[in-house]
């Protein structure tokens, strides 16, 4: 079955779904019951899975149970920048290429300052830049990327008549999600990739080697459901290990296929125990097999360590012009971000499949204690990061009020026009009209 | 009078005695809820379905109306449409046809959501005590062919679409059109499709053209019964494959008198139903297949509908005296 | 110089001994004598006619009285405008050659015999001077009959009938007609056309054709269950008698004929040819082909005549019960099927003869063509070359309402019925 | 021996015929039919029964037939004249090969008869209750020209110049063109001839309308005339068959008739 054809049918569908409502709280208000948090008793659960093993790694300096209230070395990201949204937004690429991976970095922002264009350079792991999966290879020069993308990130060279769909992804570092480059390869660092399929083991495995070029990562999807490639590089920095979670998912159904299957896929577990840190897109209630994040709807992300939320860890969103906002992690892990609209090309140009990436990069510091490689290490610093496509949203572009106005303006113009014309008429043969009183 | 046992024939006359109206109601209504709310019963039938079970009607719907898939495969790029993925659009329709040629236009008649809505116009107007509209016979011989051009231009688009010479946004461009995308998904409180798409220009002419269409649609079956079906190209297509099609509507010429009982009740206003006396098969292009025509028609045996060439409705006397005799007090 | 010659005052016979009681009471005594096993719920229509066409009793009526001079004027419409219709078309030998003062000698004895009776003092059937006679514009006769109408004193309405029936402009010009026909009786009436009134006049006569239809289906079984002189005497009550009571009568006679049929009775000799009637329409008094025919041995099975088969036959139906819808279908009903050859092109009424002798098992055809009827004569070319290429025996009589031709008729008939015997022998 | 008569009680003449089991003709007898039906026709049979001394029991079956049947009440069944006169015609017309169409004309009037191979009547047609061109018009003609009946047929071959158009059909009209025709001094055999030729072409006409096939097979009084037979050949343009005694065709059918009819009854009692 052809893709494009899935593909199409699935922007329509999301469209349908979406274009519902004019705004985000009306989704909230209609959808908003369904179980997107976790609920109480699953909060209590994961508490007392966490105590659980704390006290079986007592030596560890484990941080604090989320909610807690006490902090230890995790430090809350306050001194938010400035509202996701509209103009005040900071630019914070700039300021932040050439620094040293994952240092937070908090303060000194200018508000409103305009994006300042400076490409981020010497990017890579070891550069600075958060290191992430994208669907996207980096953009060479023209710029033009995004846009159009009917395939919606499938990569189709390898998806022929009956064969399974080939997904490429290309490890990039750097923070914002247009400029970032190719990661460069750090002789350090100790590098360990994770595959987990629909149907495999949860913790994943090795990915099977199937590229040939070292930025590349592909693997085949046979199956429907969830993949997700988890790309963790250690690396020991004096006393601090870094330790960098990258995480790609790849959402893979299609039309027809499996039924059960592909309802398999989409209930099962999207995140990983064994993953020191990761970011999870929360899924909404209303989501289907082709869903779609646009531009303008919140979007929970929960972090999760060791696959128990983590509370107070730094959520840093990007979006694909560079906007970018903090929050900190809640109790339960969970962070919101409004996908902001960053869209505005000139009308005739407007693209409503643009495809746009944003970056998700979440840190935390643990006064961990251990030894790494024969080294030891006093404290931890955990860097993941997560990106996703976001499309402009149905309310950019649909306009119910002008397809009002022109209904009416039709309905009333035919009918007005129809009964003239019944009225007025004068046709040969018809000249005596009888009334219809009972 | 045939040589069957008494008891088929008790049956056959039950049937053929009915009162068909009421029963078209039901049956119609019963179709509607299946294929506008099944799908929240987890019901799917595919999406080869030969009338306008709209698949923009996500929640709903019990399976997706052929046009919506068919469009969105000869938009494939021709590299593809005409390599591998032909065969996925042979199959396809292969698999349309034969619920085709289960019911021939008897999906138009008694399934169609579409057509049962408006029906349902047909039937406020009428108790609004409003008379309904007709074609003159010169305007009858034009829009007849509408639907072909449709159907024409429902292929003919989206190949260009493929071919890279139409806009993709134009895509699927008879749905884009059709005053069921936006009509049947209301039905489930969906409204979504009730709005102009600028995001490109191709995008807001298709949908605005959409929403006239719709609104046309409401004011033409409201005032001419099965407005729309006259120039539906679904119908044109079944036209065209209905020649092995199961369910067939006969006409004994014989016995015809020619009296336009038939042509008077046609929602279609088809007059070869009431002058035809030379063909047997007498579904023209433009019926649906509400055999409304052979439960009116006091000649017996003059109208039937076969199954596999098995009658099973049939005009005959007792059955129309017993339909049309609105008021009559029969006499001790 | 004598004058002795002396004044003979206008002395009114009683009707009962008139020329023309005789030639009913004459018809009606062979009608009824001649045959044994009448059935007996026809005695009501025996009676009928010998007290309204006999006796020269009133025929009484409900509201204004709308003459008819043809089947295509609607009659739902008239009763639906309170008024009660009655066709005017005389049988009477008697009228027929009074009204040859009126119409050429060479003319249709229907179309004198009607003139004859409208100019006659004492109108029989007795039914009083019309309010209005609305006279269809079908045959030339006819066409030129409404304005010697009018110069009786009557007050004419032509009620405009085309003459092609195929084509769609004649359709829509003939719906017109009829709601300017109904805006007329509206003008007469000064009643409404309503949907309850016209609903209720359709359901009147629909009542009544499902009767004729079930009388017609009878007629079917072989040997037959009736004769068609009854069943041509039951049509001709049709056109003055009460349109309830014609029902009741006629349920009734079913029910006789139910009866009859589960007991096997046969009213003919299982041998007798069965004919198909067409043509100029028998009417009473002038039933003396189907007489002849039927004394002759034979048995009138079913018929294509206005004064039967034709009037009753086509039923209407109706999508929407809307005045306008009603109005129209109704206007479809009295043009669509009409196989009366007045029209310019007739396939309809081959096809229908064709179907009637295969439905009704008829052996043979007598087509009677009124002299003087042109169109009659015209069309038999046509409907002799359909029978001829379907194998089937025609007779075609030229008459009129004289008896003087009856002796080389029953010559004739008697022959044809001999041929149709000997066919029958033949293929057994 | 068992024989079987048919009587035919015509309007002019009441014609008797006689046949034996074999089907042969045994006898004929013509009288003039007068105003008492019943008693001349009874008259007639008698008096053949008497010429072939057979006894009334002798006469197994009788059938009537012609206008009077109906009165004849002694017979044992009646029959339309066309029936008879084409059964007559049939068997009468298998000794020449056999014939197809039948003209008749008679006192008052005249028919033409299609028959199949069997015998049966296919189609008839027959003068309207008119008396033009039937035998009356030959009967009027005569007594106008001061001649007899039977010497018509001689008269029509003496005439030295072609024969003279009649226009009216009906006989009163013709009488007095025939009158006029004479005043203007027009010869009497041209005028018969015209007069013959009248009646051939109306006969013709009605012929034509039950159609023409094979040879044409002439009877009924009339047919005694030769002019008439030339006329009407002419007319035709085929050949004709004209019997011995073309006035008793009619009768000799119905006894033909009365023989299988009688022959049936027989096998159905044995049976």
């Amino acid at each position: 079955m052809s893709k494009l054809y899935l593909c199409a049918i699935a922007l329509l569908a999301t469209l349908s779904i979406n274009g519902y409502c004019e705004d985000a709280p009306a989704a909230e208000k209609r959808f908003g019951q369904g179980g997107g948090r976790p609920s109480e008793a699953q909060i209590a659960e994961w508490r007392a899975k966490r105590e659980a093993r704390e006290g079986q790694a007592a030596t560890a300096d484990a941080p604090s149970p989320a909610g807690s209230g006490a902090h230890g070395d995790m430090s809350a990201m306050s001194g938010m920048t400035g509202m996701a949204g509209m103009p005040g937004m900071k630019d914070e690429g700039s300021l932040r290429s050439g620094r040293s991976g994952g240092k937070p970095s908090m303060k000194g922002m200018p508000e409103g300052a305009a994006r300042s264009g400076g490409r981020p350079s010497g990017m890579g792991m070891r550069s600075g830049g958060a290191l992430w999966l994208s669907d996207t290879p980096p953009m060479r020069g023209d710029g033009a990327r995004g846009g159009r993308s009917g395939m919606a990130g499938m990569d189709m060279s390898g998806g022929g008549w009956g064969k399974p769909a080939v997904k490429r992804l290309w490890l990039r570092a750097g923070n914002d999600p247009q400029r970032s480059g190719f990661a460069q390869e750090d002789a350090d660092a100790q590098v360990e990739t994770l595959l987990v399929t629909p149907d495999g083991k949860p913790e994943g495995e090795p990915l099977p080697s199937a590229s040939d070029d070292r930025k590349g990562l592909s693997f085949e999807m046979p199956v429907q459901g969830f993949y997700r490639l988890y790309l963790t590089s250690r690396k020991l920095q004096g006393d601090i290990l870094n330790v960098n979670v990258a995480k790609a998912e790849v959402a893979n159904f299609g039309h027809g296929g499996d039924v059960e299957e592909a309802a398999r896929g989409l209930q099962a577990t999207r995140y990983s125990e064994s993953a020191p840190l990761e970011i999870v897109r929360e899924r909404k209630p209303d989501e289907r097999k082709f869903f779609q994040l646009k531009s303008g709807e919140d979007q929970v992300f929960i972090v999760l360590k060791k696959g128990l939320p983590l509370q107070g860890a730094r959520v840093r969103m990007v979006s694909y012009q560079g906007w970018s906002k903090e929050e900190v992690s809640d109790e339960q892990g969970r962070v919101s971000f409004q996908i902001v609209r960053d869209y505005f090309p000139p009308w005739n140009e407007f693209e409503k499949r643009f495809k746009a990436t944003y970056l998700l990069i979440a840190e935390a510091n643990a006064a961990e204690t251990g030894k790494y490689q024969d080294k030891p290490y006093t404290s931890v610093r955990y860097q993941a990061s997560l990106s996703g496509n976001y499309y402009p949203s149905p309310t950019d572009y649909l306009s119910y009020a002008w397809a009002l106005g022109v209904g009416m303006a039709i309905l009333l113009f035919c009918g007005v026009a129809v009964y003239l014309y019944r009225r007025r008429r004068v046709k040969p043969y018809q000249e005596e009209r009888f009334h219809e009183g009972k | 009078m045939k040589a069957s046992s008494p008891r088929l024939q008790a049956l056959r006359d039950a049937v053929n005695h009915v009162h068909f109206n009421r029963f078209r109601f039901w049956f119609q209504l019963a179709a509607f809820v299946l294929f506008v709310y099944g799908g929240y019963l987890a019901i799917d039938l595919g999406s080869r379905l030969p009338f306008f079970a709209c698949g923009y009607n996500q929640e709903g719907r019990a399976g997706v109306c052929y046009l919506l898939p068919l469009q969105h495969q000869l938009s494939l790029p021709w590299a593809r449409l005409f390599s591998y993925a032909g065969i996925a659009v042979l199959t396809g329709f292969l698999i349309f046809a034969l619920w085709f040629i289960f019911l021939n236009k008897g999906w138009c008649g008694f399934i169609c959501p579409l057509g049962t809505i408006q029906d349902w116009l047909t039937s406020l107007r009428r108790r609004l005590g409003i008379r309904y509209s007709t074609y003159s016979h010169g305007q009858f011989a034009q829009l007849t062919k509408v639907k072909y051009l449709l159907l024409a231009l429902m292929i003919l688009i989206p190949l260009g679409i493929g071919g890279g010479l139409f806009s993709h946004s134009m895509s699927p461009p008879f749905c884009l059109i059709c005053p069921a995308r936006m009509i049947l998904p209301m039905f489930t409180g969906d409204f979504s499709q009730f709005t102009i798409d600028f995001s490109s220009s191709a995008a807001m002419v298709m949908t605005a053209l959409g929403i006239s269409i719709t609104a046309l649609f409401l004011v033409g079956s409201f005032v001419k019964k099965r407005f729309f079906c006259f120039f539906c190209p679904m119908s044109a297509l079944h036209y065209l494959i209905s020649k092995p099609a199961l369910l067939k509507l006969k006409k004994d010429g014989s016995k015809c008198t020619r009296c336009g009982d038939c042509y008077n009740v046609c929602d279609m206003e088809i007059k070869e139903i009431a002058d035809d006396i030379k063909n047997t098969n007498i579904m023209t292009d433009d019926c649906t297949m509400c055999l409304k025509c052979v439960a009116s028609c006091p000649e017996t045996g003059a109208l039937k509908a076969t199954f596999a060439g098995i009658p099973i409705f049939e005009s005959t006397e007792a059955g129309f005296i017993k339909r049309m005799g609105k008021g009559v007090q029969h006499g001790k | 110089m004598e004058n002795d010659a002396k004044v003979i005052p206008i002395q009114a016979a009683p009707y009962n001994l008139s020329r023309q009681a005789g030639e009913a009471e004459n018809m009606l005594d062979h009608i009824v004598d001649d045959f044994p096993d009448n059935p007996q719920s026809m005695a009501y229509f025996y009676d009928l006619f010998r007290r309204v066409y006999c006796h020269g009793d009133e025929v009484k009526h409900e509201g204004m009285l709308v003459g008819t001079t043809c089947i295509q004027a609607p009659e739902e419409l008239i009763y639906a405008f309170g008024a009660t219709p009655m066709r005017l078309c005389n049988g009477s030998y008697h009228y027929d050659q009074k009204g040859a003062d009126f119409m050429p000698a060479k003319s249709c004895s229907l179309v004198k015999a009607t003139l004859g009776m409208l100019n006659s003092e004492t109108v029989i059937p007795k039914i009083g001077k019309p309010d209005l006679i609305v006279n269809p514009t079908t045959c030339d006769q006819k066409k030129k009959a409404s304005v010697m109408i009018e110069g009786m004193g009557h007050s004419v309405y032509e009620l405009e009938f085309p003459n092609v029936k195929e084509s769609e402009a004649s359709r829509v010009y003939w719906q017109r007609s009829v709601r300017q026909f109904a805006a007329r009786l509206r003008e007469l009436t000064g009643k409404k056309l309503t949907r309850k009134n016209l609903q209720a006049a359709m359901a009147k006569t629909s009542r009544a054709q499902a009767a004729f239809r079930k009388l017609h289906n009878f007629r079917r079984k072989s040997p037959s269950l009736i004769l068609g002189k009854d069943a041509f005497l039951v049509t001709n009550a049709y056109f003055f008698d009460d349109i309830e009571r014609w029902t009741d009568a006629v349920e009734k006679l079913n029910a006789e004929l139910e009866l009859r049929d589960e007991a096997g009775f046969k009213a003919v000799q299982s041998k007798a040819p069965r004919v198909l009637f067409t043509g100029s329409p028998p009417i009473f008094p002038n039933l003396k082909l189907p007489l002849l025919i039927e004394e002759a041995g034979g048995v009138v099975v079913t018929d294509e005549t206005c004064s039967a088969n034709r009037m009753l036959y086509d039923m209407t139906a109706v999508d929407e019960w809307l005045v306008n819808d009603m109005v129209d279908s109704l206007a479809d009903k009295y043009l669509k099927p009409c196989t009366c050859p007045i029209f310019t092109r007739n396939d309809d009424r081959r096809r229908r003869l064709l179907d009637l002798v295969r439905d009704f098992n008829a052996d043979g055809v007598v087509y009677q063509a009124f002299a003087g009827c042109q169109v009659y004569e015209m069309e038999y070319r046509s409907v002799a070359d359909e029978f001829n290429k379907a194998g089937i025996p025609m007779l075609y009589i030229e008459t009129d309402y004289s008896t003087d031709d009856k002796g080389q008729l029953s010559t004739r008939i008697e022959a044809f019925l001999e041929s149709l015997k000997n066919r029958k022998k033949h293929r057994a | 021996m068992k024989y079987f008569a048919g009587i035919d009680v015509g309007s002019t003449a009441i014609k008797v015929a006689v046949v034996d089991e074999e089907g042969k003709l045994a006898g004929v007898h013509v009288a003039p039919s007068g105003s008492l039906f019943h008693k001349n026709s009874l008259e007639a049979l008698n008096n053949l029964l008497g010429k072939l001394s057979l006894q009334r029991e002798d006469v197994r079956y009788l059938i009537a037939t012609g206008y009077g049947r109906k009165l004849f009440k002694e017979a044992d069944d009646s029959i339309s004249e066309i029936t008879a006169n084409a059964i007559g015609a049939f068997e009468a017309g298998k000794a020449h090969g056999g014939v197809r169409t039948i003209i008749n004309i008679g006192g008052q009037d005249s028919k033409a008869i299609q028959i199949d191979n069997n015998g049966h009547v296919v189609n008839f047609a027959m003068n309207d209750k008119c008396a033009a061109g039937t035998g009356r018009f030959l009967d009027v003609a005569a007594r106008n020209l001061d001649l007899d009946l039977e010497d018509l047929g001689d008269c029509h071959f003496q005439g030295s110049g072609a024969p003279l158009t009649i226009n009216s059909t009906c006989t009163v009209f013709a009488e007095s063109e025939i009158i006029g025709l004479l005043a203007k001094g027009h010869g009497k055999a041209e005028i018969i001839a015209g007069i013959h030729y009248s009646i051939a072409s109306r006969t013709v006409r009605l012929a034509k309308r039950v159609g023409i096939e094979d040879r044409v097979y002439f009877d009924g009084g009339p047919a005694l005339n030769k002019g008439l037979v030339a006329a009407l050949q002419d007319e035709l343009g085929r050949e004709l068959v004209v019997p011995e005694h073309p006035q008793t065709t009619t009768a000799f059918g119905a006894a033909m008739l009365a023989r299988s009819e009688f022959m049936d009854e027989q096998s159905l009692e044995k049976v």
